[in-house]
């Protein structure tokens, strides 16, 4: 994924974590004084289903806050790929947490990063850090933003909350980061 | 020797009021009140939307009038800003029990630490004696010309009673105006409630029977038979809660 | 004993006042006031116990009355 | 430059009232604002304020009636239904000539419509709403600085003209999270001492705050003249819009809030293109900001106007360009949102430039 791609959609079912990861890579952002509009799908949609997060980095002034046509998408559970896989704009990045996904993207235009992170997550001792799994994959592949400020956006998210949990999180950051992998689109024309 | 007259607190201002109206005992009495609690400097009273709109060119405080029915809201607004005045409205039964109920019992629900004093005459007296929720069955209006029904327009609602099972509520009393006694009942539960708001004590309100000779289509002498003879045989006087 | 005045001017004839005086005392005027009402009055000027009902059946606080007796019923 | 925090729309605006020195809110849940109330609920005490959940918006808005009546920086917040409700209050309250802010975070109508963000309340905001010859300072915000900025001065202009003042945003500008820098509140105006609330009659004579006016027979027509002169000082006072690149721009492109900043992206790659367009954005919806449609009807060629409705504001565009130029619009109600891509779609083809010409 290159610097210019800056529209995100994270998805999974309701419990995941979707809106803490779309919170942590927008306070990723303000650490990096990057423009950044994060929005959670509100209302009715957000229970049962799929609940979705989305984010829009820039260095310029960021005009919609729509994200209509993802240029990377974290994909936590099967729905969320039946849903959001036709959205990605051709050449886009796919984040799949292949634990709860049964099979691989149908297009073949789209760089793929895959992680088990459901199942990583169970290693490490709490399902829920599935979704920093796979955040880790994504930043771990993307060069969006540094995982240095990913890890200080989740300390500074955590510390308040729960600040016991900082230290499992970042670590689940990094097993995402190392246990994935990145699967570049072929472009044979290229 | 001691000598009646007129409470300071009133202005002295001819009510537009008609003939026999209990709106001007009523007055009276929380202007006395008002007096004999040494708070005219403190209170800020509500005027409603109905006869009794124009209150402040009559009682001497700072008063603010209301849209109708929504005294109790209002005063909930000024209440909880300026906790140390002490905060009345004065309402009719169609502001009160009408289009404005939910705003009542909401605001009684909350014990919000404010004083209502209610006027039932059970019409609409200031749009010309059309049908008040505070009608009686068989009671004709002017939009219920046959006499209110039982099915259609239901029996007459009775405010202490609904009130009365809110747990917030501190003080709930009808009186009624209609015989001398009766006034200096009035008087002394108005007195009460204020108190009670005074005390921090939490939501009070009055409810007084009171005479519309005009829209009853009678003389203020049977006007005052009516309350006596009728309303209080369906609204029975008493005090419906007195919290500790 | 008692002395009542009457504000002529506040009264507006709704003859409260004179249903309620226990000495059947008070009645309405033959002549109208400036806003064009009977008014209350006096049968016999001179014969007001004090008793203060008058007052405080009145809607338009045009009545005073000085209460010369040592106890009365209407003070509280 | 300060640090910036992350937060909600909501939050922002919250947040922007209590530095302003708000210290009464009251409000009733409704989507896509809930988290308004929220916010004042755990902020409000912890500054000697107070929360109150109404019982309705009916309720809400005559609880700031009362609370601004005692001299309080009061506000209300609520959507599209929740604010039909509060019409009535808003009147009395613009009648009362008291200050207090009403934010209306717009979703689709009519009637309960949906959740989603629209601007089908722009008739409602600056034309009135209620009963009764009155306005309201309406405030469009396109981005969450703008919006914690405009609320603080919303309570300015509202204590300054002694009047209701509306921040008019949608369910977007509600629920998106932005990085902003909570600069400390500085008043833009001097505020005189509120002579007219009730606070208790000590050591003055008793005050009335009332809005019926009977007497003398020609009162009501006085206070409405009065009300007037007050407008139209206001409509030469406040006046905001942000104007890009419109010198040389042949088309101006007109929207206002998150449109706004939508069709600003539009113009700026139009203008990387080398098209020749502009954008006005009003920030006041009321007063309009007329003067800058005057200056660019004399350069400009053509007009659109983009709108999450069927085109309100679009009247008031036709009224300050004095219909003087061809103007289209592009806007759907319900829900609907203008991407860049549409908004350049229809910049190329009013500009009759085809697809090969943009390369």
């Amino acid at each position: 994924m290159d610097a210019q791609s800056r529209k995100m959609i994270i998805a999974g079912f309701g419990g995941q974590g979707i809106v803490l990861v779309g919170n942590v890579i927008a306070r990723a952002c303000v650490i990096q004084k990057k423009n950044v509009v994060g929005m959670v799908a509100y209302g009715a949609e957000m229970r049962g289903g799929t609940a979705y997060a989305t984010v829009v980095v820039s260095d310029e002034e960021i005009g919609s806050p729509f994200v209509d046509c993802p240029d990377a998408a974290i994909i936590l559970n099967q729905p969320s790929l039946e849903k959001f896989e036709a959205d990605l704009r051709p050449n886009g990045l796919i984040v799949l947490n292949t634990s709860m996904t049964q099979r691989p993207p149908r297009r073949a235009d789209l760089n793929r990063i895959e992680v088990d992170a459901t199942q990583i997550a169970h290693e490490l001792g709490n399902l829920r850090v599935a979704n920093i799994v796979a955040l880790g994959a994504f930043i771990a592949k993307s060069n969006l933003l540094r995982m240095s400020s990913i890890e200080q956006g989740l300390s500074e998210l955590f510390s308040s909350k729960n600040p016991k949990l900082i230290d499992l999180n970042i670590q689940a950051l990094h097993a995402g980061a190392e246990r994935s992998r990145f699967c570049p689109l072929k472009t044979e024309q290229a | 020797m001691t000598t009646l007259k007129r409470s300071t607190i009133l202005k002295d201002q001819v009510t537009h009021y008609c003939p026999g109206c209990g709106h001007g005992i009523a007055h009276r009495l929380v202007a006395e009140v008002i007096e004999e609690l040494d708070i005219r400097e403190k209170v800020i009273g509500t005027a409603p939307v109905g006869c009794a709109v124009l209150l402040y060119n009559y009682i001497d405080c700072d008063i603010i009038e209301c849209a109708h029915g929504r005294p109790p809201a209002v005063a909930t607004g000024i209440k909880r800003v300026r906790p140390d005045n002490i905060v009345f409205t004065y309402q009719g039964d169609g502001d009160l029990a009408a289009i404005g109920t939910a705003e009542t019992i909401h605001a009684a629900n909350r014990g919000e630490n404010i004083t209502v004093i209610f006027i039932n005459n059970a019409i609409y007296g200031m749009t010309g004696g059309q049908m008040a929720p505070t009608t009686m069955l068989g009671m004709a209006s002017t939009t219920t010309p046959e006499g209110r029904g039982k099915h259609g327009e239901g029996p007459p609602l009775k405010v202490c009673e609904l009130l009365s099972s809110l747990q917030a509520v501190s003080y709930l009393e009808r009186v009624a105006v209609s015989t001398p006694k009766d006034v200096l009942s009035a008087k002394r539960a108005i007195k009460k409630a204020f108190q009670k708001q005074i005390d921090g004590k939490g939501f009070s309100l009055v409810e007084v029977l009171s005479m519309c000779p005009t829209d009853w289509k009678v003389s203020p002498e049977k006007a005052v038979a009516f309350v006596n003879d009728e309303m209080k045989k369906v609204f029975p006087l008493g005090v419906y809660k007195d919290a500790k | 004993m008692g002395k009542i005045r009457f504000d002529v001017h506040r009264c507006k004839g709704c003859g409260l006042c004179v249903i309620f005086c226990p000495q059947k005392n008070l009645r309405m005027s033959a002549e109208l006031n400036e806003h064009g009402h009977p008014y209350a009055q006096e049968n016999e000027p001179g014969h007001c116990n004090g008793c203060g009902l008058c007052f405080r059946m009145c809607p338009d606080a045009a009545i005073e009355v000085d209460q010369h007796r040592r106890k009365t019923q209407t003070q509280e | 430059m300060a640090e910036k925090v992350l937060l909600k729309g909501n939050e922002v605006m919250a947040e922007a009232a209590v530095q302003a020195g708000c210290r009464f809110f009251a409000g009733y849940p409704i989507t896509p604002q809930n988290e308004v109330p929220e916010y004042f609920s755990r902020r409000l005490p912890q500054v000697g304020g107070v929360f109150v959940q109404a019982e309705s918006e009916v309720a809400a808005i005559n609880m700031v009636f009362g609370a601004a009546a005692a001299g309080a920086r009061a506000m209300t917040s609520s959507s599209s239904p929740g604010v039909s409700l509060k019409q009535e209050g808003i009147s009395y309250i613009a009648a009362a000539e008291l200050p207090c802010v009403i934010a209306n975070m717009q979703r689709g109508g009519p009637g309960l419509g949906n959740i989603r963000a629209a601007q089908g309340d722009y008739f409602q905001s600056v034309k009135g709403g209620g009963h009764g010859d009155y306005k309201l300072i309406v405030l469009a915000p396109a981005s969450l600085q703008e919006l914690y900025t405009l609320t603080m001065n919303a309570f300015d202009w509202a204590d300054y003209y002694r009047m209701p003042v509306m921040i008019l945003g949608d369910g977007i500008l509600a629920q998106i999270a932005e990085p902003v820098e909570l600069a400390p509140y500085k008043p833009i105006l001097e505020i005189a001492s509120k002579d007219y609330i009730l606070n208790g009659c000590k050591g003055r004579p008793s005050r009335v705050v009332k809005t019926l006016v009977l007497d003398p027979a020609d009162g009501l027509i006085a206070h409405n003249e009065h009300l007037q002169r007050k407008y139209r000082r206001i409509a030469e006072e406040v006046n905001l819009c942000e104007e890009y690149q419109t010198s040389g721009a042949e088309l101006i492109v007109t929207a206002y809030g998150i449109p706004g900043r939508i069709a600003k992206a539009a113009v700026r790659q139009a203008r990387k293109d080398g098209l020749p367009v502009g954008m006005i954005r009003p920030i006041t919806l009321w007063p309009f900001p007329d003067a800058a449609f005057a200056k660019v009807i004399k350069t400009a060629r053509q007009l659109l106007v983009v709108e999450m409705s069927h085109g309100q504001m679009l009247e008031d565009v036709k009224l300050a360009s004095q219909c003087a130029l061809p103007t289209e619009f592009l806007g759907k109600g319900g829900g609907w949102y203008p991407t860049e891509e549409i908004i350049r779609e229809k910049i190329d083809s009013m500009l009759n430039v085809s697809g090969r010409a943009r390369k």
